[in-house]
């Protein structure tokens, strides 16, 4: 057993604390979050120069052939910065899907692209409020045409393509479709985190082509999900330790009644609540990690377990970051509400944790 | 033991229910709260004032002050019973909580006859607006931290200093301001409080954007603002005695402004949304969440009337009222997540299209209620110190001179 | 609008707290639980002679008359100091089953002789674990004869007669059985809190006769455990009350790093937690002791609220009592045990709190 | 990064298993654990010698300590694969945590020459039993605050005073206790740390009865009893240095301590009991919690795993371990509550008549696992003062001589 990160991976890490401490100050998501662009361009640039797209991509398809333990240090990186960029969408989900049910062709096709960020993919679930339920989804699929309405689609205003579940006569087929193809109609929609912009996508006989056997739809896009999750997981563990960060240094500065209030014992008790629940978030992250580089038989219940605990995380971690700032931390002027909005996002994103917990139950019953 | 009206309290309802038909438009009472954070437009505080000398004129304001301020001399129940019917209408946003609640009550406790005089009545029909001048960057749960000073020069005062958290001042006439007379003595004693005219020359006001984009907060700087003794409240150096008055006053408007109207709306939204191919109100988990916040919602409702029922019989205002800002405040918070998280996806956005966007917006604003008017922390103290009798904590302001207290690096809060 | 008791229910409440400080000190409680007697004899007996039994059993039937209003307060008492006295099971339980669907001849035969406590009634309910069920009732009752095992029943032991939830023929029904008849077994059982001495009844064609109609069991049942459930939960509330009260005052006299630990600000948050869930489940019970003197229509919901906010209260209470004392909280000579005993002993009897919050969703629903 | 066994320590397993198969029955993995706290009977200690002699003839005892005590120099890695694999089997209660986990890496640490001969390798093999004499009745999370005597007499030490919660006195040989040699000197500068021949004179122990019926805790009295200056572990003044030393090492074994064996339990139990008339586990609130606690241990299993990896690679032990303790308490009287309430009505018992009586005896053992061995508040302390570096609460007893500390009015804790 050695649950340490290799040298060089740490190496890897410590390049993007570095590189996104002077390129993605909380400046540059807050930029985004008030001026409604899409995402940061110049920072998106600068990550794909750097490969980071590509650290999970066979290099065959323009990837840097890395592996996962190098990418799940680079999203809690990403995830501390609040990164304002379509990285999520466009690798977690879009390539990952690519990876997991494409041909040789669409590899080929559309990975390079994608790992050199010229292309921003993402992926369409969500038809609207609730949970996901494959018998539920109305957008269908004929083998070339989609018709429907997905909403939010993460990232659906600057994407090229997407990942689209869809009915596909009886079961559920995923298809690839360009954004910008004949019949595709886009609205942004107010999203609770502005940094990372939500978007309405309307099918109507868009050309699209299949991903995956036909039917398969489901069972793909469930393991896609369990790899965003580990992945997006690590983000949220990123943005939950900064945040608690800037709890602890906030709360040594501010002096009430003559003491600093991080000395008062009900904040410093809570404060080490949030510690503990970022660790139990990490560890579950380690070995959820270590079987998504391993293509390890535990993934699903380690992905479950993961996603569960993040969200518990980051929620906690950013209440209490406004919390215990008082007053300024509700004003739009301090960064607090940053990740505060980013935690909701996150939460939101890929299934609701009462979704992951009920099926997290199912896997782990299957064990014992 | 009667949880209903009494004969007289239901002959003061359906006189109040006449009174509002003739004026107001009915709300449907299905349709979800907005979001608990006002945002007053010129045209809201126009109509907020036309509504109050509606009221007023037609004896239906202050009901709870002495007829000779334009009061009716009337108990806090009959208050209570007007403000639950006038919630059932549409009504512009409520600007006079704070001088009506807090302020007016302080006057005629601390004020001189020719303060009353000349103020409270012109109040009542609120075509003045009155802040409340308290929090500063460095003195927010620790009020009497405040370094505003006040120097006195001949018959006035010259104040300078900054303000924080000042709800409407941006459109209000007069403000109650608590300075610091003398640094030199212990923090509590070098306290002595004044009414303000906020147009007078050295007044600058600056609205404050919330998370949620609200801004009915302000920063508030004053700059050698001068103001005659015949404008302070209460003895020099009794500044914080006078101010506790008013915030009593505050804790018992909070106490009682507990309601549970969200969590009906929470049912319904569980109604029309699915988890698991069902609606989600018949999922287990949800059913178990639901019970949760009901039974919280509708024990603070009760525990806010048991407080009603003991002042109505004379009994004074106690600081139990802090539960329902100790428990309601985290609760908003609890309930707007959870809600948002029902909605899936769609949880994700401040957006129409989702299922019930309020509740993302409820979560938004929902930091803002367990900070403002007291943190749940200071509401825990409140309980622990004044309810339990439990120590205060140790304290390194006790019995200095507050120009000797320790301070920290960090502005404001 | 009037949420005070009178001066009158006052002072029975106040004449029940001396009477209780004098005689059911919590040595009294702790002599049942280490010597499994089956309950305080002589404190049942001053209780009975201060009519407190008939509290809420009419004049004709042998009562005092008086009321509910009265009757919670009283239980408030019992709960505060723990009376080991088999009072819930023969009033709460027996007695309301018999006043809500016995006939002229059972409530003169019954009540009576319930109210003097020369017999002690219980109600017979649960058949093992998991929750109350209608349907899963495996006891049979055919009118005359009872077949089926019951357990646990609260006072099983102690008590002379029984009110039995039993299938008859397609439906639910209640019979009245007395526990010294032929064909009735009684087991005592090892109960969390053996203050509170729980049995298993076994009925092997036990005479007995049908309490209200037949197939009506459930019904009754379920406004016999509305009843109930308030009751309990002021006792509940009294029983939590007094456990806030003794960690308050042990927090205040015990010194640790020269400083009362009543005066870490960690304990004191957690105190004042502790003070709001109790007020919430006594204003919960106020409405709902409002509702069930008045036979008015809100008690379902109102019961069911008190008794999920009670159960609460008393856990958290029971709980932070034992956590607050350390070490010595957890010996046996220390009296915090009896409360985390009783706490838990009252959150199991009358279906579980999950149960309830269930059931208080579906009347809450209806009213909506 | 790997979870599994590298080939080295796959072979390790496989050589201890062959080791345990030889001399020890399996255990059925499906049956519910019972409660966590030993009742040791003279029996269990006899067997609990027997087994350890056992272990230790076959090379198998204090693996990690230097051969010359008697170990096999291995890594704290192989140490807990054997511990896992050994938890698979029939063991006699485990009464060496204290004297091989604490006390011997502390006299390893701070003894002379002559005490580690003398002491160490004794302690091995396990044939002498020692335990551990800290707390005192006013002396618990505030351990320093001890008041238990040691006067020089000669080449002696007369000690008089109380400890407790002194885990396996009753059957002990040697304890190693703290002591104060000055009450004027401040509180940590005036402690010594001694070993203690249990069986001396003036040495009287009763064991405490816990609310669970289980007696494993003692309380003992020290009446004039003698011990030579040789039995002096550290310089005199140093006994809170060593005392660290001790504690440390308590953090270690607890925090790699945590596992997830009894969650698999509260699964089988969900598929066994019945809510809404089908089995819990279909319940879809049950469902969230199994998930949650399922979440939580595995996090702590896994964080202890971190940790361990981190000490096998030559770290030293760090405060993170009380993560272990902080979440791991709590949780078990979480679990414990929720699996009474699974059962209904039969979760007022302690009586196989129900479904599972082991969590109903979990529950009331659980109050004890949030206790002993550092409290819930002393474990967050911990993190928020080491690991965050937040400023450590005000403190009366600073600086000043221990006789003069402020002392409330009750004895024990």
């Amino acid at each position: 057993m050695n649950l340490e990160f290799s040298e060089e991976q740490k190496f890897v890490q410590k390049a993007a604390r570095d590189y996104l401490t002077e390129h993605s100050k909380l400046e540059v998501c807050r930029k985004v979050l008030e001026s409604g662009q899409p995402y940061a361009a110049e920072l998106w640039k600068g990550v794909a120069e750097l490969g980071w797209l590509g650290t999970a991509i066979p290099e065959e398809y323009g990837g840097a052939g890395l592996g996962y333990l190098e990418l799940v240090l680079i999203a809690q990186e990403l995830g501390r910065a609040l990164a304002p960029i379509p990285f999520s969408s466009s690798i977690y989900l879009c390539a990952e899907a690519i990876l997991q049910a494409g041909s040789a062709e669409q590899k080929k096709k559309y990975l390079p692209k994608l790992a050199s960020g010229e292309l921003i993919g993402t992926f369409a679930l969500a038809e609207g409020a609730g949970d996901f339920n494959p018998s539920d989804v109305a957008t269908t699929f004929d083998g070339s045409k989609l018709n429907g309405v997905k909403l939010p689609v993460p990232d659906g205003g600057a994407a090229g393509i997407a990942v689209v579940v869809a009915k596909e006569g009886a079961g559920v087929s995923l298809a690839l479709v360009s954004l910008d193809a004949p019949g595709v109609a886009r609205t942004n929609l107010a999203a609770f985190d502005p940094s990372r912009p939500q978007a309405k996508l309307e099918f109507k006989n868009a050309a699209a082509e299949r991903l995956g056997a036909a039917g398969e739809g489901a069972k793909i896009a469930a393991a896609v999900l369990d790899r965003a999750a580990v992945l997006i997981g690590y983000e949220q563990v990123g943005g939950a330790e900064r945040a608690l960060e800037i709890t602890r240094n906030y709360t040594m500065s501010r002096f009430a009644f003559g003491r600093a209030i991080g000395s008062f014992q009900a904040l410093k008790h809570r404060m080490a609540d949030v510690f503990c629940k970022i660790q139990i978030a990490l560890s579950n992250g380690y070995y959820a990690a270590w079987a998504l580089s391993n293509g390890n038989d535990e993934l699903p219940v380690a992905a479950a377990s993961t996603r569960v605990a993040a969200c518990d995380a980051f929620t906690l971690a950013s209440e209490e970051l406004i919390q215990m700032h008082g007053g300024v931390g509700y004003t739009w002027e301090y960064d607090c509400h940053l990740f505060y909005r980013r935690a909701r996002a996150l939460a939101a994103a890929i299934g609701s944790p009462s979704e992951w917990r009920d099926a997290l139950v199912t896997r782990v019953d299957a064990t014992i | 033991m009667n949880f209903d009206d009494t004969p007289q309290e239901a002959e003061f309802r359906a006189k109040a229910r006449a009174f509002l038909d003739k004026h107001l438009r009915k709300l449907d009472p299905s349709a979800p709260g907005g979001d608990e954070f006002e945002r007053e437009t010129k045209d809201d505080i126009a109509r907020a004032k036309a509504w109050q000398a509606t009221k007023f004129d037609a004896g239906w304001a202050v009901l709870t002050w002495p007829k000779e301020y334009g009061g009716q001399a009337l108990g806090r129940l009959e208050n209570v019973i007007f403000n639950q019917e006038e919630a059932k209408y549409h009504v512009p946003p409520n600007i006079y909580g704070i001088g009506h609640g807090m302020l007016g009550p302080t006057i005629m406790a601390h004020g001189t006859q020719a303060q009353k005089d000349r103020f409270i009545k012109e109040m009542a029909r609120g075509q003045v607006i009155w802040c409340q001048l308290f929090s500063e960057p460095a003195a927010g749960s620790d009020l009497a931290g405040l370094r505003t000073t006040a120097v006195r020069d001949g018959n006035d005062w010259i104040i300078n200093g900054q303000k924080i958290w000042s709800t409407g001042a941006h459109y209000s006439d007069w403000g109650m301001i608590v300075t610091r007379h003398d640094p030199n003595l212990p923090k509590h004693d070098g306290l002595t409080y004044f009414i303000v005219d906020m147009h007078a020359p050295g007044v600058e006001i600056r609205q404050i954007k919330q998370i949620n984009g609200g801004a009915g907060f302000n920063e508030v700087f004053f700059t050698n603002v001068r103001v005659p003794d015949s404008q302070r409240l209460g003895g020099v150096g009794e500044g914080w005695k006078v101010a506790i008055t008013t915030l009593m006053n505050e804790r018992v408007s909070i106490g009682a402004g507990q309601g549970s109207g969200r969590v009906r709306d929470l049912f319904r939204l569980a109604r029309k949304v699915k988890r698991g191919g069902k609606p989600a109100i018949q999922d287990s988990a949800v059913r178990q969440k639901l019970a949760d916040y009901f039974v919280q919602s509708k024990g603070l409702q009760y525990t806010g009337y048991r407080t009603l029922s003991a002042i109505s019989r004379g009994a004074t205002p106690g600081p139990e009222g802090s539960i329902g800002k100790a428990v309601g405040a985290p609760l908003s918070q609890q309930m707007a997540s959870f809600a948002s998280e029902l909605q899936g996806a769609a949880g994700g956005l401040l957006d129409p299209a989702a299922p019930d966007a309020s509740w993302m917006e409820g979560y938004l604003a929902s930091p803002g209620i367990r900070i403002a008017g007291g943190s749940d922390e200071i509401m825990r103290n409140i309980i622990a110190e004044r309810v339990l009798g439990l120590p205060a904590e140790w304290r390194a302001d006790k019995g200095i001179p507050f120009r000797d207290v320790p301070t920290g690096t960090v502005k404001a809060k």
